[in-house]
């Protein structure tokens, strides 16, 4: 795509660039929809009406309220706090999540780049999150921040390795860790899915939405901000736009964790009807709505759920996501092997 | 201070539109601090429940000051308790309001005369915006309340020093 | 090992049933009443601002007593006899003026005892709630219907009146200075409350 | 290799916390997440309730006050200071009376055990359960709202009666909240109670037994939950609780040991099914004419003396020790509030537990620091 | 179940008269004054007796009585297996106002006996953790003495209204 971009613009570092931001044009305006999805599906689930008078219908511009109210608010940064850590953490936690967007296939003709270790590249990138949380949390001099820091590092470090085995059924199923060639391999019907692939590779999506919800911070795995316990986690200390890049960070990792999820085991940019509604422009439609499919599991999961201790939340990833994920790829690889 | 704030000497046609926008911004997402006291902050949260729901105005709880635009002070102000309302209203950032909720909160309530360890008011520790009478108020005149609130957001300039 | 699978399938049941309550919830309709638009209609019950029908007071200042926060003041003053006040809606006769009826709104706990004692049911509770002020002594009512001028002159008669009836004491018995004198001191204040309602003595300093 | 040295970390939880409830302060001792020591500052909302009754120059002007003690709970307050002075006066009240009494008092009940289950959902991370939880106590409060026009603090219960008679349709709304309730309770169980996440989080944490918790004095659903079969309502009985059929829920320790914060929990659950079982007999007991104020005084001026009178409200024993003077006014009022004694506990129970089990068991305690502080 | 002076009588076998006196005279509700120094062997006896078996300390309030310039302390005890409640009273005089903690005994009177010395002074002896519970720990005065006289100012916030 980038060389199609070339054609039309004067320079080839334009080109590059617009192609570099493509997946921002798509990741913005998804984080305004989806914190006001979030608000409305919740407040749905509780009998309520969610925003309703900001901007007219069902208060649609409620979020672009919030932003434009967060970017004027004022800029604290606590005195006795490490100032330098606790300016850059945000940035840092958007750029890993960012950063993982350049391998997701959005469609057949779009993807930042084409990596043959795509997917050993997005599990690699997403882990800064993981240190800028650290950073954001021991930066702030807040005890309450520093323990929702601790919790965080303990846990994404943890779930990182059945996210790891699940993926890795996939790649031991589909011989590739080339997300576009993943996807490919999945064209035609419903059934060429990779979920239909074999029971164990079920299993695999299972384990790895499970693991994905918490490498996300999602309730039932929201401890790193567990409002009703650390008061706000990490971002306690931040306010204005900063805590909004928490915010950005947080739905977009929802986001990518959801495309991953469904380019290896949902036929990405396919068409589930085969031939029909497919093609490039279809492809990014289907992705995005196979990703909004399991983001709103995800928000259905964390209005129904309350949220795990942190021992239990260990107990989960290392008695049964682990060995579960263990087994099961064995269990893949066999299936490979016979069928 | 928020970016823009009070950097301009002058109104003109462009600040005044970006005051419309920013003003628009702040009344319709003044997130409040999640923070009751006392009897009123069962009509808080009575308000943030499904009957009266403050999120049809955009309005959502935050635990943590920093993250919060406005503080309901609902319930008594003890003297033990002024001190921190007044840490916490600093650590909140600008642009920030409060709203007092309720008798109590108000001028001591019925707490005034006799109430040796009440602080009467609580417009002794911090400044406030709003007054919201009732004991407690009904969720509804706490709505009443932001309304008046954001009428007076709505007056707020970038160019206009804010009015003590 | 039957409790850890036992566990697992706990887990997911449980969920997938709390699953399907928020799910039925989120088609099932919404309870919320829009409150600007849509208003509550309150019972005649309802007790929020307190209002007083000035027409119908006598200032016997039972309401007064009655309240456990003290939020209610009121000074009268007598009537003289050339004035006549009339008679309330439910047939009091009225023998005082009501120079200051002022309830601190701010203070009042809306706990409806002051309701109950008034002769004339001048004082109720109204289904006001919408309220709120700027200003916090905004929210101190002043019900008096009397403008200062009216009060001075309400104040000066009763005060020529009750000199005039000292002096006419005086003249008769002519024992007792004492008796006489005793409007002396409270010449400067213009109210004169403290005479006519010994137990609002306390509250005026407010 | 050198020991490591290690400090214990010392973390304020509140009195701007969002799990604490309102005001109370928690002064955490931890290492790491464990709860090496936990002490409870409270006063922060101390509005100084003794003070207040002593100032008022009638009796009936306490009531305002009584009913802002326990804001979750106001009849409930009420009616234990209306029958401590009822006994101190000698006043019989009818039994038209006595039933509104006990048909808001168990309202009341609900209305509360709702706020504690709701809240003890969000403490717990489970949003959805305290919406629903306000959602059926909005009901409730439109019955009261309907009979006394408040919809908090109703100053409703008087000392010889009530303020107002109960408006005609009445007994309808009652009974339609009879029929509308024990469904909603079953959603509460599959959303939450149930819960295998809520079970993990709350069995077997907190575990108060029982001799301990008399020795604490815990009453209520607290010490239900640690297996005491408790109830003043049936123990010491007052009103005419004794003429209704319901049981005293106790903690049997289903999910984990017996008084651990699940106990605590479904005992409040169990205790709204009871309540409505109670509100159904009262409502066909209730007679349907009758002056509500005829056993009211003129003026309360009781004999010079002392009575302490105690009574169940939903988070346990709530005595009023009145002392007269012979006057209009109280010589001394001490309200022995139940979450005061209950909360005193705290450090007892949560010593070795993680932060978020403190969270779970404060939460269990269900406090009002309205009443725990005065 | 046994009444008030049933126990008396076995409270004054026990410790003599002049440790517990009986008053019955009084209204609504009977009661027995135990000296300030004997209150913990009382209490512990009350509670650890088979018979008598009080478990459960109710409530514990401080009392001032200003017409005898005494400070008071009622003990309301119950025992929740045998259904008996009993009213135990300490007189103390204002100047000197000592009185032998019970929280060895129950653990609840730890809060009520800070609550009493909170608002009236009343000192408890062998008390773990005495200090002020509800005011802060500076605060002038006892609260709920009849002649308490409101501080004006409170590290620079103004009291009365």
């Amino acid at each position: 795509m980038v060389e199609t971009l070339e054609q039309f613009l004067p320079h080839p570092l334009l080109a590059l660039f617009i192609h570099a931001a493509l997946p921002m044009v798509i990741v913005f305006p998804y984080v305004l929809f989806a914190v006001w999805l979030e608000r409305k599906v919740s407040a749905h689930m509780q009998d309520r009406l969610g925003p309703m008078r900001t901007g007219g219908w069902h208060g649609w511009s409620q979020t672009i309220a919030d932003m434009i109210k967060m970017i004027q608010k004022e800029d604290i940064v606590p005195s006795r706090s490490d100032k330098f850590l606790f300016k850059f953490a945000p940035f840092l936690a958007f750029m890993g999540s960012y950063a993982a967007f350049a391998v997701i296939p959005f469609s057949s003709e779009y993807i930042g780049a084409h990596l043959d270790v795509g997917a050993f590249y997005i599990l690699a990138v997403t882990s800064i999150v993981t240190l800028s949380i650290l950073m954001a949390g021991w930066a702030s001099n807040n005890k309450w921040s520093l323990l929702g820091a601790m919790r965080t590092s303990a846990q994404i470090v943890s779930y990182e390795i059945p996210t790891v085995v699940a993926v890795l059924s996939v790649i031991v199923a589909t011989g590739t860790l080339n997300l576009m060639t993943i996807s490919e391999m999945q064209s035609g019907t419903i059934f060429n899915w990779l979920i239909f692939h074999s029971p164990f590779l079920f299993i695999a999506f299972v384990l790895y939405f499970i693991s994905s919800l918490a490498e996300v911070n999602r309730t039932p795995f929201d401890l790193p901000e567990s409002e009703s316990e650390l008061v706000g986690g990490f971002h306690t200390e931040y306010s204005g736009m900063r805590w909004g890049m928490f915010m950005l960070t947080e739905y977009a990792d929802m986001f990518l964790v959801s495309l991953l999820g469904s380019v290896l085991f949902f036929g990405g940019w396919n068409s589930p009807f085969g031939d029909f509604m497919s093609g490039p422009i279809w492809g990014v439609f289907w992705m995005i709505s196979k990703g909004m499919f399991f983001i709103f599991v995800m928000m259905w999961l964390r209005w129904t759920l309350p949220r795990l201790r942190v021992d239990q939340l260990m107990d989960v990833c290392w008695k049964y996501l682990i060995p579960f994920a263990f087994v099961n790829l064995v269990l893949v690889a066999l299936w490979e092997m016979i069928f | 201070m928020g970016l823009l704030d009070k950097q301009f000497e002058n109104s003109n046609i462009i600040i005044t539109s970006i005051d419309n926008l920013f003003n628009w911004a702040r009344l319709s997402s003044l997130w409040y601090m999640q923070f009751g006291l006392a009897c009123c902050a069962i009509e808080m949260m009575a308000a943030a429940a499904s009957h009266y729901d403050f999120d049809r105005f955009g309005i959502i709880p935050r635990a943590s000051p920093r993250q919060a635009d406005v503080m309901i002070v609902a319930g008594t102000v003890t003297i033990k308790m002024g001190p921190r309302i007044k840490r916490l209203y600093e650590q909140m950032a600008e642009p920030r309001y409060v709203l007092s909720m309720g008798s109590c909160a108000t001028c001591g309530g019925p707490y005034w005369e006799h109430g040796y360890h009440v602080l009467k008011g609580v417009d002794r520790v911090v400044p406030v915006d709003v007054y919201i009478p009732g004991c407690p108020p009904r969720p509804e005149a706490l709505f009443e309340g932001f309304l008046k609130l954001h009428e007076k957001i709505r007056s707020e300039s970038l160019a206009k020093k804010k009015t003590a | 090992m039957k409790r850890y699978f036992k566990d697992i399938w706990d887990s997911f049941y449980t969920i997938g049933i709390g699953m399907g309550v928020t799910f039925r919830h989120l088609f099932t309709k919404s309870v919320t009443i829009q409150y600007p638009d849509v208003k509550l209609e309150l019972t005649d019950r309802a007790r929020n601002r307190l209002y007083v029908n000035m027409d119908d007071c006598i200032g016997c200042d039972q309401c007064s007593k009655a309240c456990p926060v003290n939020c209610i003041t009121i000074e009268t003053v007598k009537a003289v006899p050339p004035d006549d006040l009339g008679v309330t809606s439910t047939g009091n006769p009225k023998r005082l003026w009501v120079t200051k009826f002022d309830i601190d709104i701010a203070k009042c706990c809306y706990c409806a005892l002051c309701v109950y004692p008034c002769p004339t049911e001048c004082i109720k509770m109204t289904d006001v709630y919408e309220f709120s002020e700027f200003d916090r002594h905004n929210l101190l009512y002043n019900f008096s219907t009397m403008t200062p001028a009216e009060v001075e002159n309400a104040a000066m008669k009763f005060e020529k009146w009750q000199a005039d009836k000292a002096a006419a004491k005086k003249e008769t018995t002519d024992k007792k200075k004492a008796a006489g004198e005793k409007p002396q001191p409270k010449k400067q204040e213009t109210g004169d409350s403290n005479k006519n309602n010994p137990p609002d003595e306390n509250k005026s300093e407010s | 290799m050198p020991e490591l040295r290690t400090e214990e970390m010392v973390i304020n939880m509140g009195p701007q916390h969002p799990s604490t409830h309102g005001v109370l302060r928690v002064e955490l001792v931890l290492d790491g997440e464990i709860v090496v020591d936990a002490i409870p500052h409270i006063g922060y909302l101390h509005r100084c309730f003794e003070k207040h009754s002593e100032s008022m120059n009638d009796y009936q002007q306490v009531i305002p006050y009584v009913d802002r003690m326990d804001y979750v709970a106001a009849i409930s307050n009420e009616l234990g200071f209306a029958i401590a002075m009822e006994r101190m006066l000698g006043i019989e009240v009818s039994e038209r009376v006595e039933c509104i009494r006990v048909i808001f008092a168990e309202l009341q009940r609900i209305a509360s055990h709702l706020v504690a289950i709701g809240t003890y959902g969000l403490d717990i991370g489970a949003f959805t359960p305290f919406l629903h939880c306000f959602r059926d106590r909005e009901r409730i409060l439109d019955i009261f709202e309907s009979t006394c026009g408040a919809r908090l603090l109703y100053n409703y219960i008087w000392v010889g009666g009530l303020s107002h008679d109960v408006p005609t349709d009445f007994k309808d709304k009652v009974r339609d909240f009879v029929q509308y309730f024990p469904p909603k309770i079953k959603e509460y169980n599959d959303l939450l109670t149930y819960n295998k996440i809520f079970i993990d989080r709350t069995a077997d944490v907190g575990v108060l037994p029982a001799d301990v918790a008399l020795n604490y004095a815990s009453s209520g659903p607290i010490l239900r939950g640690s297996g005491v079969n408790w109830d003043l309502r049936r123990d010491d009985p007052y009103s005419i609780y004794d003429q209704f059929e319901f049981d005293v829920v106790v903690g049997k320790g289903e999910m984990g040991t017996v008084g651990d914060c699940w106990d605590r929990y479904i005992v409040r659950v169990r205790e709204m099914e009871q309540s409505i079982r109670i509100i159904a007999q009262a409502v066909e007991r209730m007679p349907d004419e009758g002056d509500v104020k005829a056993a009211v005084p003129k003026r309360i001026r009781p004999p010079e003396g002392e009575i302490y009178a105690r009574t169940e409200t939903p988070r346990g024993e709530l005595g009023y020790y009145i002392i007269s003077d012979g006057s209009m006014s109280p010589y001394r009022v001490k309200a022995r509030s139940p979450c005061f004694v209950n909360l005193s506990v705290l450090p007892a129970i949560s010593r070795g537990s993680m932060v978020s089990d403190v969270v779970a068991i404060v939460g269990s305690i269900d406090i009002v620091l309205g009443e725990i502080d005065r | 179940m046994k009444k008030p002076e049933d126990i008396y009588a076995i409270l004054k076998e026990r410790f003599g008269e002049e440790k517990v006196e009986f008053k019955e005279d009084v209204k609504v509700v009977p009661f027995i004054v135990v000296a300030p120094d004997a209150i913990k062997e009382v209490a512990k006896f009350l509670r650890d007796d088979d018979d008598l078996d009080f478990d459960y300390l109710m409530c514990l309030s401080g009392v001032h009585y200003q017409k005898d310039t005494t400070l008071g302390v009622t003990y309301h005890i119950n025992a929740t297996r045998k259904k008996h409640s009993l009213t135990l009273k300490c007189i103390v005089p204002e100047e000197n106002p000592h009185v032998q903690s019970v929280e060895s005994i129950w653990k609840t009177a730890n809060w009520h006996e800070r609550e009493a010395y909170d608002m009236t002074g009343i000192i408890f002896d062998g008390h773990p953790d005495l200090r002020r519970i509800l005011c802060p720990d500076d605060w002038d005065g006892f609260p709920l003495r009849k002649d308490y006289k409101v501080q004006e100012y409170y590290h620079g916030m103004k009291v009365p209204y």
